[in-house]
């Protein structure tokens, strides 16, 4: 069984109350040296059987479709060991 | 002599000036308290109020337990200080490990608002000494993120101890554990409620009166105490 | 590239401008190099086109709202009327109401979550504006159908939203409507209403003036989100298509932040307590343009703004984007200096952004500098209140005839008791008439704990004041397949009901807002419907004496050629001296005789029996008799005073059969009904005919009942007795309550849970 | 400026609604062959200065006391690359 992983941030332009909330937190409670939070989302997908081409290409189309909110969100698609899955933010076509 | 029950402002409670009300109709002297300052104004009781404090962003109740006024009430609840959570107010109590478990995303993933049957599982508290133990009551519920969990192991631990204070009736609203819907501490002062009896005080606005009880119960526990 | 200044513009006449790709006209852009005597610099070139646009400046709407003002009736109550920010109403004991409804549409249907959410926000700064407390919100909704896939998309987004952004400010949502039509399937309509209550010495203008006072921004950072939002989201180059596009460069989607709004709400309500504003106004459409431009155009001076001091969450802004951005949760204040200590202050304590952005000055000009150097130099009215005004065309589409042509009385009837009961099932099941918990159930009701009637009852009521029990209600309706039918009368009948629902309640109608939601105003025919409706409503508002206090216009609700019914949506809200007296609809008293008021005619064009069972719309909507429903008003008002009547509920869609089912439901108890002589027992269950409700009254108040309706010439027909588990009509069925209970709760939840 | 990363997911023995309500979605919507789906948070902090060893101790109490409820999540900090900041799922001691 291997695990996909699908990243979903807010677009860097667009307002992130829940990150905000979180960095103005921060400081109260002791700690510094952090200029910017931004809170997103993070799915791990079980896939059954091997992870190709074909299945990471489905899951960067569930991404697009379903997962994230593209009008207003960013996502990332990578296989669990942390290498990405070949794409870039959002862009890469299935 | 009066008995001075003390809610406490967060930025984005909104169910405040309900429990002051509530403290009112009951019969208490309701002082209101900020959240930015330590004094409790030497209230005899405290109400965390329902609300969504600091948006309820990052987890509910998560930033409201680091402001300067609950440093306050930590300590004192370990002094014995009764503090009621309502809501919100429940989940600072279980982010300030003041109560066990936590508080999560309802099952159906909606915000849920209702006239909810409820039975009463302690009436030895602090706050639940008006009723009687198995008491039926309806008050309103609103919540999106009002689900009990906690291990097995504490989930048991309040059942053998009878702790749990309140329970779901006529159908579990949110997916909490074992239907609790409220819970309280070791020593009964401190109490935490995912229901809302600050609206059950009078009949022209909510669907009973049966939410009074936990108000007079501490302020007859407190004239008891005196 | 280099700064368009003032200078720059004066020099440079020949630069070639945008002004298309913004929306403008060629004329447009030709008035404001006349108004300037010069080119536009960009940032100026930024305003104009945003606040000329249809969205801000009404420019083929203001011609027919007009009649608002010039038909208003008389009323002692109206405080404040049309032109600010919302209108204020008096109520009585030294209180004022405010109140507006206003559209998200089309950014609702972009980001069903993100529009509807920021759309409450917005209303409600609006009543923040005006120096009240916001204490209930409403939301009337229309969708595609409802089991068209999109909707299953649109509807919880849109549901979730504004519980979402509701909920987290501390608002009870005491009602709204939720319809369903394929007519509204690319061009779903998200209304929201706010109600808000002040000490009239506490009513605030939009207005900027004594010179050196100070302009303050405060609220959230200004960033990128939503530039362009009104102009291209609200206005003719909008396309559905083309949204993914539109975000390319700027989202033109809104994300709020109910938190940040919660703030700023307690923190003006502290600023108002200790008097510190001189005017206000919030940050809605068009963001800075539209608030520095109309502060200043009400006033009496002129105003500076330093652009630069404006706190950003996204640096890299342009002067253009940081004037057009709709960042939401900001409103904009001016301020004596010596308040301006004390005003940050209270924003301090609130964790509340505030900068002085600029002052108020002498002279008449709206000057706006970047790092020192002038970008914007207007005629503040020409920017806010002098933009185009046309006169389109309208004529009534060549298809109305046909359509009203096609009668509803064509449609085959039930013959049998059975089928009778089958059709009630059917009605009470069907979408639009189905109960609506799985989505009220979202909303809080009970916040701010005076909420004294919500949904589903006929109307919202809130109580004012805790000692006297003052109170209000409001309640919102509209009716697109009747205005489709014919705008004018179905303008009326949307203000009919409304009225009526607030009547029912025990509250006596005041006032008047209204959403004007229909197609394209560049096609002649959904011109004409606007017109027709514009002058139906403002008619039976003279009659019935409830001005219009204002409200909102939302056009272009069209895909390609076709476009939505005309749906104009009004809101009414009424006084009541006593809360305590309300009248709910549940039948909670078995025993209590039913009487239905008013007349019942053969009338179905249009009717929820027709959409039901036929799919059919076509012939004419119900006629209108305004003395009536205000006689009718008089009644219910004066027997819930009297205390003559316990239950009480208005007669709309889907006619008597509805009304008494939604009744008896609700107070867990049955009915047994007896046809009238005179009627036919079709007629009798399922005609909309206008001007009736359904009441319960105790035996002990029959006759006195029964004598003040005599009295004063009300029909008043006993049709039954409040009894058993069933709705039992004699001589045609039996219908158990439980059976009718699983029609009418399963049909939402069986849709989208 | 450096980015450090604090994922956050629900303990595998505590419910995840949100995550079994998009793994029920996902055959409604034509993908198959997801076994399991879990739904947590990603948090992206900007630090100022270089991220040595001392700036991830405060980063892992911050998500210990503060960005994960530990009674019902597990967290791991990492730094942007990728690399994970010598730590497992919660465990390790700042
Ligand atoms: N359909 C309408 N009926 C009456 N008044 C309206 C209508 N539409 C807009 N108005 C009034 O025109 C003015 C400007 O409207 P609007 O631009 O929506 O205000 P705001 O700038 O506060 O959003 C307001 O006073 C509003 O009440
Ligand atoms: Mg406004």
């Amino acid at each position: 069984m291997a695990r996909v992983v699908v990243d979903v941030m807010l677009k860097p332009e667009i307002l992130d109350p829940q990150g905000q909330a979180v960095q103005r937190a921060l400081p109260r409670l002791g700690f510094t040296g952090i200029s910017d939070v931004r809170q997103g989302k993070r799915f791990e997908l079980d896939v059954e059987g091997p992870v190709d081409d074909a299945v990471l290409a489905r899951v960067r189309e569930m991404a697009e479709t379903f997962l994230a909110n593209t009008v207003i969100e960013d996502f990332t698609v990578r296989v669990e060991d942390g290498t990405p899955a070949g794409d870039a933010r959002n862009g890469a076509p299935a | 002599m009066t008995t001075r029950i003390g809610v406490v402002t967060f930025p984005g409670s909104l169910d405040d000036t309900d429990a002051l009300r509530a403290v009112r109709v009951a019969g208490g002297e309701p002082v209101a308290l900020w959240h930015r300052e330590t004094s409790l104004r030497q209230v005899d009781a405290v109400v965390l109020p329902g609300g969504f404090s600091y948006g309820d962003y990052l987890r509910c109740g998560a930033i409201a337990r680091f402001s300067p006024v609950m440093e306050t009430v930590v300590e004192q609840a370990r002094a014995g200080l009764p503090v009621l959570g309502i809501c919100n107010g429940f989940q600072v109590l279980c982010e300030s490990h003041l109560l066990p478990g936590a508080l999560t995303r309802n099952d159906h993933l909606h915000f849920v608002c209702r006239d909810q049957r409820l039975a009463v599982a302690n009436a030895g508290t602090a706050w639940t000494r008006d009723y009687t133990e198995g008491q039926e009551i309806t008050v309103p519920l609103k919540n999106g993120e009002g689900g009990y969990v906690a291990d097995e192991r504490t989930l048991d631990m309040l059942e053998a101890e009878g702790r749990v204070v309140l329970r779901y009736l006529g159908g579990n609203p949110n997916g909490s554990r074992r239907d609790i819907a409220g819970i309280t501490n070791e020593a009964g002062n401190v109490v935490g409620l995912m229901p809302h009896p600050e609206h059950a005080v009078e009949t022209l606005t909510g669907p009973t009166t049966d939410g009074l009880g936990f108000f007079t119960s501490a302020l007859k526990t407190l004239v008891d105490a005196r | 590239m280099t700064l368009d200044t003032v200078k720059h513009a004066t020099d440079t006449p020949q630069t070639a401008q945008p002004w298309a790709e913004l929306g403008l006209k060629e004329d447009e852009y030709a008035r404001i190099r006349e108004i300037l005597g010069r080119r536009p610099t960009g940032a100026e070139l930024a305003m104009y086109s945003v606040m000329w646009s249809e969205h801000c400046s009404y420019k083929s709407s203001k011609v027919h709202l007009k009649q608002f003002g010039e038909k208003a009736p008389e009323s002692d109550a109206l405080l404040v009327g049309i032109g600010e920010n919302a209108g204020v109403v008096d109520v009585g004991q030294g209180y004022a109401v405010t109140f507006k409804v206003e559209s998200h549409n089309h950014p609702s249907y972009i980001e069903p979550y993100q529009g509807a959410a920021t759309g409450i926000g917005g209303i409600v700064r609006d009543i923040l504006a005006m120096g009240a407390r916001p204490v209930a919100v409403m939301d009337p909704l229309r969708f595609g159908a409802a089991d068209h896939p999109d909707t299953r998309r649109v509807l919880p987004g849109v549901v979730a939203g504004i519980g979402g952004y509701g909920n987290c400010l501390g608002l009870p949502n005491i009602g709204g409507e939720v319809v369903f039509d394929s007519c509204y399937q690319g061009n779903p309509l998200v209304n929201a209403l706010c109600v808000g209550v002040m000490k009239h010495e506490d009513i605030h203008l939009a207005q900027a003036s004594g010179t050196g006072n100070k302009v303050i921004l405060y609220g959230a950072r200004t960033g990128g989100d939503g530039i362009g939002g009104v102009s291209v989201l609200a206005s003719e180059t909008f396309d559905a298509d083309d949204s993914a596009g539109a975000s390319a460069n700027r989202p033109a989607v809104q994300v709020g932040d109910p938190f940040q709004e919660k703030l700023l709400i307690e923190c003006t309500l502290e600023i108002f307590r200790e008097h510190l504003v001189a005017g206000i106004q919030d940050l809605g459409g068009a963001g800075l343009s539209c608030a520095t431009s109309e502060l200043a155009s009400a006033g009496s001076g002129g105003m500076r703004v330093e652009l630069d001091t404006v706190p950003l969450r996204d640096a890299t802004l342009s002067p253009e984007e940081i004037l057009m951005s709709e960042s939401q949760e900001r409103m904009c204040a001016v301020v004596e200096p010596g308040n301006v200590a004390r005003f940050l202050e209270i924003c301090e304590k609130w964790d509340v952004t505030a900068t002085v952005i600029g002052e108020v000055t002498e002279g008449d000009r709206l000057e706006i500098f970047w790092h020192g150097e002038q970008i914007v130099d207007v005629p503040p009215r020409s920017v806010a209140h002098e933009g185009p005004t046309y006169h389109r065309p309208y004529a009534r589409p060549d298809w109305q005839d046909a359509l009203q042509a096609d009668d509803a009385a064509r449609l085959p009837r039930p013959a049998t008791g059975d089928e009778l009961r089958a059709q009630v099932l059917t009605l009470v099941g069907s979408p639009n008439q189905a109960a609506k918990s799985w989505i009220t159930d979202q909303y809080d009701r009970y916040v701010l704990g005076n909420t004294v009637l919500a949904q589903p009852e006929d109307g919202g009521m809130i109580r004012v004041d805790e000692e006297s029990n003052l109170g209000v209600a409001v309640a919102t309706d509209g009716n697109g397949r009747y205005a489709k039918l014919d705008p004018y009368t179905g303008a009326q009948l949307a203000l009919a009901e409304s009225y009526r629902n607030v009547a029912a309640t025990g509250a006596t109608p005041l006032a008047v807002t209204d959403c004007l939601n229909f197609g394209s105003p560049e096609d002649p025919g959904a011109m004409w419907q606007f017109a027709e409706a514009c002058r139906g409503l403002a008619d039976a508002c003279q009659v019935l004496g409830t001005p219009v206090t204002g409200g909102n216009v939302s056009l272009y609700n069209q895909t390609g050629d076709t476009a939505i019914h005309p749906t104009p949506v009004v809101g009414v809200l009424g006084v009541i001296d006593d809360v305590t007296r309300r009248t709910p609809m549940a039948f909670s008293q078995a025993g209590q005789l039913l009487y239905l008021l008013g007349d019942t005619g053969d009338e179905l064009g249009g009717s929820a029996w027709s959409q039901a069972v036929h799919d059919h719309l076509g012939g004419l909507p119900p006629a209108v008799d305004l003395e009536r429903e205000r006689l009718l008003a008089q009644i219910l008002v004066s027997a819930s005073r009297d205390g003559m009547i316990d239950a009480a509920h208005d007669l709309s869609d889907g006619g008597f059969v509805q009304a008494l089912a939604e009744s008896c439901l609700r107070g867990g108890n049955g009915a047994r009904i007896v046809v009238p002589d005179d009627l036919d027992p079709f007629v009798f269950l399922f005609s909309e005919s206008a001007g009736r409700a359904l009441v319960a009254v105790p035996r002990s108040e029959e006759l006195r009942f029964t004598d003040m309706c005599g009295a004063r010439g009300l029909p008043a027909t006993r049709v039954g007795v409040v009894d058993g588990d069933a709705i039992d009509v004699q001589g045609q069925f039996s219908l158990p309550l439980a059976e009718l209970r699983a029609a009418h709760e399963a049909t939402l939840p069986g849709l989208f849970a």
